[in-house]
């Protein structure tokens, strides 16, 4: 172990440009985490999810929908079996989303990914499970269960909760409570020039 | 306050009975729910444009029918099916069974009584499948007595879907298929597809068997038959030799969007429904239309007005062109007639009768299929184009035969706008149907349902 | 880093010009990523199995075609349209319009030009609109050099959507409605209305007219025509006085579900798009099927095979009955002329005529609308059929005629298999045709193009 920390410790004559770059790669760390408000991934309110306007849409349409009392987008798109998987997809997501975001690459029409079809689903079952499955036939059927669970839900319920119409232009003119700009206005009126 | 206790105390099984009950108010003692919502299917209040669960006689609706089915029951006697409450009803009062009585057959066998039925797989585990279709309609009267049922869908064991009835599986088979590899999804589509399907009988025998040799489109099933030449009855004016296609709502929905786009029949004659906190699957099976809400609306988000017109629309403008082919059949016949009238030959009629035939299936294909405008609008649409055209292209050949034989005009279009004008054209004598059939009503079903009820008593049932 | 500005529309115009300016690339300088995309509508590299931007020369891909045009100028040269970056030359370049130099005149008139350039609305300003169509086209062959274009769809003031082709206008006013009146929405079909319509020239002076008066059907436009006894030309074979159908895909489309669930044009043939987080309509107008992730996609979740799929199947639909109908229609009009050949009269032809005439309106309704089979499966199948019926309806009267006259067999089928043969059944002179074409092409048009040069350097543009 100690040799290993060795080994990453640079020779001297290097020390002070590494030092020096730590601290820049560090700081831009601070600033690009700060400026795209990572820190409100960890909560689980929607509105951190139209951070980036891309989410727009899907924000609008599900605060038009009746589950908006009660699920968040989390409830639905982050698994809620266990503490682990949930955070692990959430940074796995949140990650490859601000990438794609980032480098612009975004499609016009974005479609939810298989991985995220199974988590989904799976919520859907958590919170209706009761109503879909009757525990008569259980006892009855080994297969009533996945029967009732396999099919997706919203084959049928094709519009909830984000409506049909699928785009990033779908809600142009959505109020949404686009978040403020973390950049302070004083940098911004310094830039602006 | 919390209601999610009930579905945990709703079920207690009642009773327990054989894996071939056929009574559906045994079943419905474990399964109330179910079993109530079928018992609707005996409404018969709601009729939309063209279909729904009242009775409607069809040669009154449109007597070119009784024409195009000269010398075959069906001139006799046809309606618009209603709910399964009525299957056994329904066969044992129509003409087309006759009235089997003092030493008379039935001129249908046994076979016939195939899809109407829980008694039926119970039967036939009993005596075998050949042995089942065998003999006249009338030879199993008394051993057919319960509608349609939870045993022709169910297994008894652990309610799962099951097909009960062999054609399917041997049609299956014959594919090279598997019936016992499908999805459930596919299953929710296949134990309809037991019944709803296009049909015929085999040999001597009667052998009931679906025609999917050749694929499910109506010119792969014609060219089964033709392959064959097959026929199911010689018509009485044309002397054509005609098929008849019974309702093959099955593989017309197969190719239209909804299939394509993964739904099956339960989707929307079968939908959920919610009771009690609990949803389960709505078993008055019937006419979406009349359910809107939870069919259609499920996944479109308009009203329903706007949606039933979408439905009629789809049948209004298939109407249209069906309703055109149909006159050009009667043409077609009476041509025909005319033309042996006038001493034409064999050899001159052939290709002209090869193209009634054909054309007339077509057809037969898309009336018989009383969703098919709805479940596959552009297929239906097609194939009556196809039937247009063979129809006419088989005038022509008459024009030009008629006119060999020195009659070179229009051939007058009968008189036949009511059913009983035309049942008359034809030659039927249907006081006498009628008189008969009632008589047979009377006097021979009561002692079928008396055996019935007796043998019933005997039926191993475990209150539990 | 932050993207959040994007959502804000950055304009700033770089120049200033006037209502009716005509070219492009002036309009461009303000809103350049409309107008590159725009200028894509040159990529004639994606070619659908029926459609998209490829040349597809028609009478090649279907000789009948020459029979079925036969004495009109559509026999000559037909193509599949491709992208509006083409309107011009297309024009100039198709022998329908023939080659007036030297003394001679054009076979079409102005009107022709109509819709092919927004140096249309600009030259009608100035002259009237009756007096831009009267004339032999090539009259303003140098005043019409822009292909369609930002000022036909755009006011200059405010980037609105407008009409501005008055015959859309009036058809509207004539049907008491107000186009001023309509929804945003139903403007982003509307501007395409003003060109992929039904159409026809009025009078002696040849005034473009939409035939709505009636309704928008089929049935409807032909009760329209046939109340004027119009003809678009007098057919060479069969004598019948015809009507030639121009693309009338507003027509068709508005039949179909995606209009009753209300889609308009630029939903699947100008979808949205985002470049560099500005959202903006993708000019380039074209096959949605070359772009079915931002055009399908949005609204259906399948796969782009499956999506494809789906189009072509109704396609080969219809396709199959068209063709059919093709060859009866070819028949129809060889047996026509065979009936005249024995002498046949004329209240004999009359009704038989008037048949051909129904059928070939039928046909071409739908051959000539290139997304009609998509937009409006059903409908354009029932219109088939319908066709079907009326032309072999024609065929059996001519049966009875011919064999009247003596003649009681088939008339044999013309060898057209491909475009040459057809075009020498019907005795056209292809080689003069094309060599005078080439010449005019090389000689007249560099004199046109001169001419709109010097003009256009005098349009007033300020830059900003
Ligand atoms: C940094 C901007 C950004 C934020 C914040 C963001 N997203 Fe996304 N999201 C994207 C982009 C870009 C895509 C498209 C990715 C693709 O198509 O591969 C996307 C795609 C998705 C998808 C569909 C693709 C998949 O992975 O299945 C889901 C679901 C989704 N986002 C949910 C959310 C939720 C829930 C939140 C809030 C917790 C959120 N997003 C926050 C940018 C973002
Ligand atoms: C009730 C469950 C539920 C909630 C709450 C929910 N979603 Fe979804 N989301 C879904 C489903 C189901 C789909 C898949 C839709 C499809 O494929 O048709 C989906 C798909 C998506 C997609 C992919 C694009 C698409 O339409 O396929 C994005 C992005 C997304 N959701 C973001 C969000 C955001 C952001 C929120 C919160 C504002 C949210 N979702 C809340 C169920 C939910
Ligand atoms: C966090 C729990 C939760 C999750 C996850 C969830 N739901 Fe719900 N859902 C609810 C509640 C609570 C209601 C009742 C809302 C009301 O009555 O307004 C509801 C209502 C509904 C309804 C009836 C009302 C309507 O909008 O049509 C449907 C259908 C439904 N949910 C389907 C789904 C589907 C499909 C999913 C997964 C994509 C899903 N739900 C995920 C809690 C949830
Ligand atoms: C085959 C189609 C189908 C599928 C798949 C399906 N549902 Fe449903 N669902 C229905 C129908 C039909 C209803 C009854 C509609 C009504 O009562 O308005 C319903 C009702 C519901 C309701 C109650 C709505 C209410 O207001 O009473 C909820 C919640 C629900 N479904 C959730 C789910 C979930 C979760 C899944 C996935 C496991 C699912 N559904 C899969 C068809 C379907
Ligand atoms: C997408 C919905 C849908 C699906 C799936 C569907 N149908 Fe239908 N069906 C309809 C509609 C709508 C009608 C027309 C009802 C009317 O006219 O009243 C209809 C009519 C019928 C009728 C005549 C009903 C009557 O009232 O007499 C039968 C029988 C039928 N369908 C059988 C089937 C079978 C078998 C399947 C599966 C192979 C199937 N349907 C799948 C919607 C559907
Ligand atoms: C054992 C044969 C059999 C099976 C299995 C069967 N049907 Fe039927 N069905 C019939 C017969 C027979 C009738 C006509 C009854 C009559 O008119 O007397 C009928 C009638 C109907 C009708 C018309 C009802 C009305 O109101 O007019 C519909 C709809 C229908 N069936 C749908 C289905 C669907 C969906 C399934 C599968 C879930 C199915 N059937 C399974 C034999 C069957
Ligand atoms: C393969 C299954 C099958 C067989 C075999 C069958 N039927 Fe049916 N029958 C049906 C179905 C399905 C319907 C409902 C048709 C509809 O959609 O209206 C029906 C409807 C009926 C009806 C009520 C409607 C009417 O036509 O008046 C009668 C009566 C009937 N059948 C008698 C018979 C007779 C007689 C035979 C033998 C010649 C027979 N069935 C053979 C499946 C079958
Ligand atoms: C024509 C076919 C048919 C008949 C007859 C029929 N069922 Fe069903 N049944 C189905 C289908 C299809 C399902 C849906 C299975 C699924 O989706 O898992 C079903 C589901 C069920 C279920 C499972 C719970 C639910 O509601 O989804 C029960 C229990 C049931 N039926 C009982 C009965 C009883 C009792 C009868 C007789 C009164 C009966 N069925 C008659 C076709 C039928
Ligand atoms: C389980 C979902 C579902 C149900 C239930 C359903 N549909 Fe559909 N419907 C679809 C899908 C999927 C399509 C194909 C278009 C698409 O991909 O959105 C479609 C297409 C259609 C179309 C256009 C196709 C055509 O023929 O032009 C009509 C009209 C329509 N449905 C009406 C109905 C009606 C009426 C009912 C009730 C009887 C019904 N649908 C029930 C899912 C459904
Ligand atoms: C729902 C989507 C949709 C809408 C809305 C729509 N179209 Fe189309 N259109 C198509 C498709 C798909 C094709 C077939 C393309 C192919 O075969 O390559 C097509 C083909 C065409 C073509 C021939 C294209 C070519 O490649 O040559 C024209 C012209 C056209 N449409 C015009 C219109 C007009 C005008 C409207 C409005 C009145 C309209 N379309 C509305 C989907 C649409
Ligand atoms: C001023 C007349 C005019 C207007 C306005 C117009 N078009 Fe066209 N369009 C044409 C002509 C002419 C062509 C054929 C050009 C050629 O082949 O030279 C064409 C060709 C097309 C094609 C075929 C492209 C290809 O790749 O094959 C499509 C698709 C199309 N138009 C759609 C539209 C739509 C959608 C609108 C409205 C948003 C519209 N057009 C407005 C005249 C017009
Ligand atoms: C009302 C508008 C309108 C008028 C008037 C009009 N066109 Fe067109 N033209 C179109 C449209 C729209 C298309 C594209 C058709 C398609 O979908 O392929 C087109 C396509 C064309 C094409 C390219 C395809 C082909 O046919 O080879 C030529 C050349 C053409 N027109 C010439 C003419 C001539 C010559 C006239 C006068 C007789 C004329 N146009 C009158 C609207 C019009
Ligand atoms: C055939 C018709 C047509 C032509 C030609 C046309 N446009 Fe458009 N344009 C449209 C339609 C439709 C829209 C969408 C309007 C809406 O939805 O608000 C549009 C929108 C626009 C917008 C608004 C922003 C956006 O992208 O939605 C601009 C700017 C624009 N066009 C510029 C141009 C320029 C520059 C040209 C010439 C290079 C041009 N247009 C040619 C039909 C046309
Ligand atoms: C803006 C939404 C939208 C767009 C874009 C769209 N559709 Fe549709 N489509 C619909 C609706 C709505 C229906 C009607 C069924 C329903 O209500 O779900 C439908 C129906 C259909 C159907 C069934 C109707 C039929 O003819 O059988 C097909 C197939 C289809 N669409 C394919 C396509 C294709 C291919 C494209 C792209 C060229 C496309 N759609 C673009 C909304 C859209
Ligand atoms: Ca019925
Ligand atoms: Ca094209």
């Amino acid at each position: 172990m100690i040799h290993l920390i060795k080994r990453l410790i640079p020779p001297d004559k290097w020390k002070f440009p590494v030092l020096i770059m730590l601290g820049i790669f560090f700081g831009l760390f601070i600033y690009s985490f700060h400026i795209s408000k990572a820190t409100s991934y960890l909560s689980d309110n929607p509105e951190t999810c139209i951070n980036c306007h891309i989410m727009v849409p899907q924000y609008a349409t599900w605060n038009h929908s009746s589950h908006r009392e009660f699920t968040s987008c989390n409830e639905c798109h982050v698994p809620h079996n266990n503490f682990f998987s949930h955070y692990y997809f959430k940074a796995k997501d949140g990650l490859r989303h601000a990438t794609i975001f980032t480098l612009r690459a975004e499609p016009q029409v974005i479609h939810i990914k298989e991985a995220g079809v199974q988590v989904v689903q799976n919520n859907c079952i958590r919170c209706h499970s009761n109503l879909i499955n009757s525990a008569s036939l259980m006892v009855h059927n080994v297969n009533h269960k996945t029967n009732r669970e396999t099919r997706l839900c919203w084959e049928c319920h094709k519009e909830t909760p984000h409506g049909r119409v699928n785009s990033l232009s779908s809600t142009p003119n959505a109020l949404v409570p686009l978040l403020k700009s973390p950049v302070p206005q004083w940098l911004k009126e310094l830039t602006d020039k | 306050i919390e209601r999610r206790t009930e579905a945990v105390f709703a079920y207690t099984p009642k009773v327990e009975y054989t894996q071939w009950e056929p009574r559906n108010e045994v079943w419905g003692q474990n399964f109330p729910r179910q079993y109530n919502r079928y018992m609707q299917t005996a409404d018969t209040s709601f009729a939309s444009k063209y279909n729904g669960g009242a009775m409607r006689d069809m040669l009154a609706e449109d007597p070119r029918l009784v024409v195009l089915w000269a010398g075959y029951a069906f001139s006799k006697e046809y309606s618009q099916g209603r709910g399964h409450y009525y299957a056994i009803n329904d066969i044992q009062n129509i003409l087309r069974t006759g009235a089997p009585m003092e030493g008379q057959k039935s001129p249908q066998p046994s076979t016939c009584w195939t899809c109407k039925s829980p008694d039926v797989p119970r039967v036939m585990q009993e005596v075998g499948i050949a042995e089942f279709y065998k003999g006249s309609w009338d030879t199993r009267g008394a051993e057919i007595m319960n509608f349609i049922g939870c045993a022709d869908c169910h297994d008894a064991q652990n309610m799962n879907l099951r097909i009960t009835r062999p054609a399917l599986v041997e049609a299956y088979d014959r594919r090279g298929l598997d019936i016992n590899k499908v999805s459930h999804q596919d299953m929710r589509s296949l134990v309809c597809a037991q019944c709803h399907v296009e049909y015929y009988f085999q040999g001597e025998d009667k052998y009931l068997v679906f025609p999917w040799d050749k694929g499910f489109t109506v010119e792969d099933v014609e060219e089964y038959y033709d392959s064959y030449t097959f026929k199911d009855w010689t018509h009485a004016i044309s002397k054509t030799p005609m098929l008849k296609a019974q309702h093959p709502d099955f593989e017309i929905f197969n190719s239209g969007i909804h299939a394509q786009r993964g739904l099956s029949c339960a989707d929307c004659h079968m939908p959920y429904m919610n009771e009690g906190g609990q949803k389960f699957t709505d078993h008055k099976i019937q006419s979406p239309l009349n359910n809107v809400a939870n069919t259609c609306q499920v996944c479109h988000r308009e009203e329903t007005p706007k949606l039933i017109a979408n439905v009629y629309e789809r049948q209004d403008k298939i109407k249209q062109n069906r309703d055109k082919l149909e006159e050009l059949l009667v043409r077609a016949h009476v041509e025909a007639g005319k033309a042996w009238e006038l001493g034409a030959k064999e050899i001159e009629m052939q290709a002209i009768l090869q193209d009634i035939r054909h054309a007339q299936w077509r057809w037969d294909f898309i009336a018989a299929s009383h969703g098919g405008s709805f479940h596959s609008p552009i297929e239906c649409s097609r194939i009556i184009s196809t039937g247009i055209d063979i129809a006419q292209e088989s005038r022509i050949k008459l024009a030009r035969l008629l006119a060999s034989y020195g009659y070179n005009k229009e051939v007058p279009y009968p008189d036949i706008d009511t059913k009983e004008k035309a049942q008359k054209y034809i030659g039927l004598d249907m006081q006498k149907l009628n008189a008969d059939k009632e008589k047979f009503i009377k006097e021979v079903i009561p002692q079928w349902k008396k055996q019935a009820e007796e043998r019933e008593k005997t039926y191993a049932i475990k209150n539990l």
